[in-house]
């Protein structure tokens, strides 16, 4: 495919043209964030080598997936042209209640007289402490708690057109004072190994919060890229007016999607929890919001709906991770973290423009798609 | 004569203000005092940085755009505020300027990076929230900073017994009502919002304008931050972080619409900018269990909301034109 | 448009790469000490953090320093990035009991010696050097003195409390000492403690204290979980009237805790009663002495606690004590 | 006397499809020229060059001898050539008076505030030129279509035009509010302004223009005064070959049993008590003139608006109002009006388009996955059947297709669900000729299947052409219905006019619009 530019016809310009073709081929296509995570980290291990040892590798892949499993519910909703604030205070909900359950014990003198007492805590701990079936029912629970509040978001967004920023926004801080209040701010200790063992690596990297996360990707890629939700989801996103005409249920997508988000913030304060071994009324706060949304964007999201794909997400958030670590084994001020990471948001958001652009024109030329769905 | 039809239509339009002074009167009758002149005058005082701020993004908001970077912009200013007075020591009536420079300067980086770059404006203020508020801190090393008595003892001046950081408030809404219904560039940045194609088929500036929302949003926000640090005198690294989120609230309380095109400083965004702090002063007139107060408050910041969009979806249904109407005003059958 | 992209790519590049030159860290065979902290928001940490630094400069030991910026998982993960690294010892700020449990574990799983300061483990369980005082022992200690001075008036007062974020340990444990002093003597007192929401909000604070002032003017007995808000009560109480010296008209009875540089002047001058202190010079050497001795000595996994009663730095004891309070060593430098 | 306007061999291609082929014009000042000629004959890209929204590739332009080239159409508005766009660029937040000053208030003497007294002077004197009584302070969106007209042109003549472009002004006017807009266009010419007046409705250009210029694939086929082109010429011009094959033929056969059955339909304010009835095989046309009510029938019908009262029954199976999903089950489907808003996805391929509705039927046998290689297959199957013209129906967006191509697959969209019952709104509204005649081919199609259609149209002949039977909406009633064999132009018309029918002398066989 050559490039028509009226530049002389030397041997040099044909290699620059070639180096130029190259670059555009590797910046219009989708894995470029992967390619660009990869280099970074190279680049870094030169300088840092303790960063590429066994136990910090951990330590990143440890921090990807309650992130990652957070994100793919904040892509579905970004698909829909919507956003989903409230996510850090569901997770915040369901580390209370989650670990409340099952906990095996309790300082009554902290724990009496707040709401929970005698309702999910009693003396003797939760009330599902030593439950054979204890911890699989917690779990239920909390992602009950997650999908209800996302419905809650949902119902108001779909049939009561609410806009979505301000009705996340609102219910981020509603339900992040409700998790304060059921334990009147203490946190919950002595978790029983089959819920923290959940973050445990055992063989090698692999631990329980791997596998639930990639499990959710794959459940997120398949409902995206194959199912007839994912089709629904990119039309709604794209054009609802066309969407509602063609027989498209746009209040149950709508719904679905933020149950899912909800759903999905459950999965991730579960993850969290697990890490942390503590039950936290307070689950990373605002700064956790913007990491959720700012892998997203870096990923390829475009906030307008309608593009997107879980794997640009995950590519997302391994970069995220990756910088976020490279940073603090540099011993660098956390506060250039925030410059950082501010930077490598407006240099996405360059570079998804600037894909657009050459997408546009490169469409002829069969390179290989961008952009919506199948 | 008062027809059903009239009250209704006032109630649709006025919602806003009918849900204020409702909770007004049940403060007030479970706390006499709440309904006091100089009760209200505190949740004036208590709302003029975030009044502020809710003008600036009301601008925004018009073009159909939004502006995360409010906060990180406020801080900023009084980092620089801290250096002018504090390091270099500078006199208040120099350092009040040059901190509002760079309020100045952070909008138009916004205005670049949405209208000449193109950038969707949630991520280029995203980024700008990020790198301002970490530039910050790498200024302060993240110590909390303190601003003399010179700058603070402004809080104090009053007017016919208003306060200044309240005269300050009022008197940029005001100002930007009057900008926004009586100027052209104020009727344009409606037109922009409404339908930016034709905005620029008519062959009005629509970068222009919408650069001007970014570039006035910011210096704004700094406004905002020279106000706290007169009402406050201290501020601590995370100071006004999120705060963008309640200024956002505060206008879409007030009436703006996401989509751009609708929103009126007076009486919209004054009430909704009101609205948070009345709703928290009157929670602790009432004295609300401690560990409640938060809930109960964004209970009420969600009804108000609710509200307001049925309110939306009434007006609209009673817009939508109809066939036979026009055949009763039109030529007799 | 393309040259710009290309050039925009060649930075996002080149700059990571120049950015850790420049933060490149020989590995030798100092001892080397990592001290993790979960911010500087208020000067009380800051003071910690200096205290801290200052000490271990002295032993010619490199320091790595951690901000987790109150994020306890983050604070984990800074535990086992300077394991990783293969540090000789921890110091660690956590962010609250729970976690320091959790960063325990790991150092003792890792075989490096970790010191927790200033805030307690919520259990014994692991091996740990613990320098720490008890925040509710010292709020305990600074209320019951603002009790002696209520008691001289010979009539009953009205009792308010200024509380933190209810998310932050600190701030909860703060109020339980406040109400454990306060229990002790419920005559002294008009009615029960009137509570007031900061969310360590300097903006929000000083909106519901001044709501709370005008629903009970009468409010002579202020309790401020943190120091860091003094600037706040006096802009509410000066235009009241109320920012009086002890023993003028219109005195409120005011304590604090922390200890910062603006409490130590306030008492000096006579507008504050008594505030909080921890003795953190004291922990921080004792600590340093403990890590330093282990890390000799190769000992693992030391287990010691070393507590600090603390004190409250009253107006009665002021001359004695202000020597040991840190707000007052800084205000002298 | 060099001419008011000329255009020299202008030529303008986007990738490769020629829009403009060496045009060369010559205007002369102070006359209504019509410019007649089918949808993507290059009327609308010739305007925007004139308008300075696109540059030419090759050609120049000259205003009264001096060059013109406009970079925007700022330029364009201070030479004095003004547009009236079909879809109107008034801003529906604002008032009359606003957007008569949007791109210039006039201020107070030394102060950037409006003369508000001023505007609201000037707005009066304005609108009553126009005869449009309405207070300069109501929001345009309470506006019906002729009233924003009507501004239109007075927002145009506030900038004192010297070439007001009228482009398709009249199909979205009642008569009355079309008898107006000639008086005042007649007014222009007497002022000796020059205008452009761009329509399909060959009888409105006949009535109006003095000149007329006819273009087709980008090339001026003919031009003269008005004398030498009679309608039929026109047309002949226009669309290259004889008009009787516009439409494919009509067999003429007995309908099968009832399938859609409309009993006392009535919406408030919209329509009132409509019977209807639609037959397998049947080809049911609704004629009507703007704001008649037809659109919001169909939209009644099937769902899309809410129904207050009456009965609507698919193959006696009675539908609920409100729900879409029902209707499509059915076996209903909406070919709407609003091709790019509610017709399809432009940014989703044409493939995902097609598929959109009936997503359903490609499900594998677990969870709700679709099979992507029978949606390539069947898609391919549609995409030949209705010859759309696409790189490859996989990846092309479809907003990169051509009206007609565009139009196609709403339609394949649509085949695809195998529809008992097909509602069409202005199905070749921005067709190209050769397209319009490959849809009407593929309904007739879908008829002599079994299937019953419901084609609503604002172009008589279209419906003249295709219709079994022609029923005719006015004020959201039924005024009339006409068989087959009786199609009677004047007839019609009178219905969806509601007048009693006045055969006016000089309109002679063409009845008037």
């Amino acid at each position: 495919m050559v490039f028509k530019r009226n530049q002389p016809d030397t041997l040099a310009s044909g290699k620059l043209s070639l180096i130029r073709h190259a670059t555009q081929h590797v910046l219009v296509s989708e894995y470029f964030v992967l390619i660009l995570t990869i280099v970074y980290f190279l680049i870094v291990w030169a300088f840092v080598p303790w960063i590429g040892n066994r136990s910090n590798l951990m330590n990143i892949l440890a921090r990807v997936w309650p992130l990652l499993a957070a994100a793919v519910g904040q892509t579905f909703v970004l698909i829909v042209a919507g956003i989903d604030l409230s996510q850090v205070a569901v997770m915040a909900v369901t580390s209370v209640v989650g670990t409340s359950l099952i906990t095996e014990s309790v300082n009554p003198i902290l724990f009496e007289g707040n709401p929970i007492w005698g309702v999910l805590i009693t003396e003797q701990g939760g009330i599902l402490a030593g439950h054979p079936a204890g911890v699989p029912i917690a779990i239920i629970v909390v992602l009950l708690i997650g999908m209800a509040i996302g419905l809650i978001n949902g119902t108001a967004i779909a049939v009561f057109r609410m806009p979505a920023f301000v009705v996340t926004l609102v219910s981020m801080m509603f339900f992040g004072a409700f998790a304060i209040f059921l334990t009147y701010s203490e946190n919950i200790m002595n978790i029983p190994a089959g819920y923290t063992g959940i973050a445990m690596e055992r063989l090698g990297p692999i631990s329980a919060s791997l596998l639930i996360s990639v499990l959710l990707a794959v459940v997120a890629y398949m409902i995206l890229g194959r199912s007839i939700l994912g089709r629904w989801m990119y039309a709604v996103g794209l054009n609802p007016r066309t969407a509602r005409v063609s027989g498209v249920p746009t209040r149950g997508v709508l719904i679905f999607v933020y149950t899912f988000s909800g759903f999905c913030a459950a999965v991730a304060g579960i993850l969290m929890t697990a890490r942390l071994q503590v039950g936290r009324p307070v689950a990373g706060g605002l700064d956790t919001m913007l990491q959720i949304i700012g892998a997203n964007v870096i990923g390829g999201m475009s906030l307008m709906g309608g593009k997107g794909k879980v794997q640009w997400t995950v590519f997302g958030v391994v970069f995220f991770v990756v910088l976020q670590n490279s940073v603090d084994q540099m011993n660098l001020d956390t506060f250039v973290v925030r410059i950082v990471l501010g930077f490598a948001i407006l240099m996405a958001a360059l570079l998804d423009v600037a894909r657009n652009r050459m997408a546009g024109s490169l469409a002829q030329t069969p390179s290989p798609t961008v952009g919506a769905g199948t | 004569m008062i027809t059903r039809n009239k009250v209704y239509n006032f109630a649709l339009n006025q919602t806003t203000l009918l849900l204020f002074a409702a909770l007004f009167v049940i403060f007030g009758s479970l706390a006499p005092r709440f309904l006091s002149p100089s009760s209200f005058q505190g949740i004036l005082y208590a709302s003029s940085t975030l009044g502020i701020m809710a003008v600036g993004i009301t601008l925004v908001l018009l073009t159909g755009g939004i502006d995360l970077s409010l906060g990180s912009n406020m801080y900023l200013t009084g980092v620089f505020g801290h250096l002018l007075l504090n390091v270099v020591e500078v006199p208040v009536w120099i350092a009040i300027p040059g901190a509002l420079m760079v309020g100045l300067a952070y909008g138009a980086l916004n205005a670049v990076l949405v209208t000449r770059l193109k950038i969707v404006p949630f991520v280029a203020t995203l980024g700008t929230l990020l790198m301002g508020r970490g530039l910050g801190l790498v200024i302060t090393r993240s110590i909390s900073i303190d601003f003399p008595d010179s700058l603070t003892g402004l809080r104090n001046v009053a007017f016919l017994g208003i306060r200044l950081p309240v005269m300050v408030m009022l008197a940029v809404m005001l100002l930007f009502h009057f900008v926004l219904t009586r100027t052209q560039f104020g009727r344009q940045m409606y037109a922009v919002g409404n339908n930016g194609e034709a905005a620029a088929k008519a062959g009005l500036r629509t970068t222009r304008i919408v650069a001007g929302a970014y570039v006035l949003c910011g210096l704004l926000a700094s406004l905002a931050g020279v106000v706290a640090m007169t009402r406050l005198g201290r501020f601590n690294p995370n100071f006004a972080a999120g705060d963008e989120l309640f200024a956002i609230a505060a206008a879409v309380l007030g009436g703006a619409s996401l989509f751009g095109g609708i929103g009126v400083i007076l009486p919209g965004t004054l009430l909704g900018a009101l609205m948070i702090p009345m709703v928290r002063s009157g929670l602790v007139f009432v004295g609300v269990d401690i560990y409640r107060e938060r809930m109960v408050m964004f209970a009420i910041v969600f009804l108000a909301v609710f509200i307001d969009s049925i309110r939306k979806e009434q007006m609209e249904k009673r817009e939508r034109r109809t066939i036979m109407k026009v055949d009763v005003e039109g030529e007799s059958r | 448009m393309k040259r710009l992209v290309l050039g925009l790519l060649v930075i996002a590049m080149v700059l990571p790469g120049a950015v850790f030159a420049g933060g490149r860290q020989e590995a030798d065979d100092t001892v080397t000490i990592a001290f993790l902290f979960q911010d500087l928001e208020t000067e009380f940490w800051v003071a910690g953090h200096h205290a801290i630094t200052t000490t271990l400069r002295g032993l010619d030991v490199r320091v790595i320093e951690r901000n987790a910026q109150n994020d306890a998982l983050r604070q984990l993960e800074h535990t086992r990035d300077v394991i990783a690294q293969g540090v000789d010892g921890i110091i660690v700020i956590p962010q609250d009991g729970e976690s320091a449990l959790s960063i325990i574990a790991e150092a003792n799983r890792a075989n490096i010696p970790v010191g927790i300061f200033n805030r307690p483990p919520s259990s014994e369980q692991g091996d740990a050097l613990v320098a720490v005082a008890d925040n509710a022992t010292i709020a305990r200690q600074a209320v019951e003195y603002m009790m002696e001075e209520a008691r001289k008036l010979g009539r009953p007062v009205t009792p308010a409390i200024m509380v933190g974020n209810l998310g932050d340990p600190n701030a909860v444990e703060r109020r339980r000492g406040f109400y454990q002093a306060v229990e002790q003597d419920p005559g002294l007192f008009t009615r029960e403690p009137i509570e007031i929401p900061t969310e360590w909000n300097a903006d929000i604070g000083q909106a519901n204290l001044e709501s709370a002032m005008e629903a009970n003017p009468d409010i002579d007995f202020l309790f401020t979980s943190s120091d860091f808000l003094f600037p706040v009560i006096r802009s509410v109480l000066e235009p009241r009237g109320k920012w009086k010296v002890y023993g003028e008209e219109g005195h409120v009875i005011l304590g604090g805790l922390d200890g910062d540089v603006t409490a130590c002047r306030l008492i000096d001058e006579g507008y504050v009663a008594s505030t909080g202190v921890q003795d953190v010079f004291y922990e921080a050497d004792s600590i340093m002495d403990a890590m330093m001795a282990a890390i000799n000595a190769g000992v693992g996994r030391p287990d010691e606690w070393i507590l600090d009663p603390g004190f409250a730095l009253t107006r009665a004891n002021f001359d004695e004590r202000a020597m040991d309070m840190w707000g007052c060593v800084l205000r002298n430098q | 006397m060099s001419p008011f306007l000329r255009f020299s061999t202008i030529n303008k291609s986007f990738g490769g499809i020629h829009a403009l082929r060496d045009v060369s014009l010559e205007i002369e000042g102070g006359v209504i020229v019509g410019l007649v000629g089918e949808n993507g004959a290059g009327k609308s890209t010739l305007m925007n060059v004139l308008g300075g929204v696109l540059e030419p590739d090759s050609g120049e332009i000259h205003i009264e001898g001096t060059s013109y080239a406009p970079q925007s159409p700022r330029d364009a508005t201070r030479w004095g050539v003004a547009f009236i766009h079909q879809e109107l660029n008034l801003f529906t937040n604002l008032t009359v008076a606003e957007n008569l000053f949007i791109d210039g208030f006039p201020t107070l003497p030394g102060l950037p505030f409006v003369d508000r007294r001023r505007v609201r002077r000037e707005t009066e004197d304005a609108l009553h030129s126009v005869q449009l009584e309405i207070a300069p302070g109501t929001r345009v969106e309470t506006l019906s279509p002729g009233q924003r007209q009507l501004i239109e042109i007075v927002k145009a003549l506030r900038r004192d035009a010297r070439l007001i472009v009228f482009d398709e002004p009249t199909t979205s006017l009642t008569s009355k509010e079309t008898e107006k807009l000639f008086g005042i266009i007649r007014g222009l010419k007497a002022a000796g302004k020059t205008i452009i007046f761009i329509s399909h409705i060959l009888n409105d250009v006949e009535e109006l223009a003095d000149f007329i210029v006819v273009l087709r694939d980008g090339q001026v086929q003919g031009h003269g005064p008005i004398g030498e082109f009679p309608i039929n010429r026109m047309i002949s011009l226009m669309v290259g070959r004889d008009i009787r094959n516009l439409y494919p033929e009509r067999s003429a056969h007995d309908p099968g049993p009832v399938l859609l059955s409309v009993e006392k339909v009535s919406q408030p304010g919209i329509v009132r008590d409509i019977d209807l009835v639609v037959r397998s095989g049947e080809i049911v046309g609704v004629f009507g003139l703007m704001g008649s009510g037809r659109t919001e029938l169909a939209r009644i019908i099937f769902g899309l608006d809410p129904q207050r009262s009456g009965q609507i029954r698919l193959k006696d199976r009675t539908l609920s109002p409100g729900q879409i999903r029902e209707r499509i089950e059915a076996g209903m489907a909406f070919v709407t009006e609003e091709r790019r808003e509610e017709g399809l996805v432009m940014d989703l391929s044409v493939q995902s388009n097609l598929v959109l509705v009936t997503l359903r039927s490609f499900l594998t046998r677990f969870g709700g996955l679709t099979k992507p290689g029978l949606i390539a297959m069947e898609s391919e199957k549609i995409v030949e059947q209705l010859r759309i013209k696409t790189a490859g129906a996989g990846t092309t967006p479809v907003k990169s297709l051509s009206g007609g191509n565009q139009q196609k697959t709403v339609i394949g969209k649509w085949l695809l669900s195998r529809p008992d019952i097909l509602i069409l709104d202005e199905p070749t509204r921005g067709v190209d000729v050769g397209a319009k005649y490959e849809v009407h081919a593929i309904v007739q199609k879908l008829a002599e299947n079994g299937a019953g259609v419901l084609m609503i149209s604002s172009e008589l002949d279209e419906l003249i052409g295709t219709a079994d039977r022609i029923v005719v909406m006015s004020r959201g009633e039924l005024t009339g219905e006409f068989p087959r064999d009786s199609y009677e132009k004047e007839l019609i018309l009178a219905a969806a006019f509601r007048q009693s029918v006045v055969m006016s002398e000089e309109t002679g066989a063409g009845g008037a619009v």
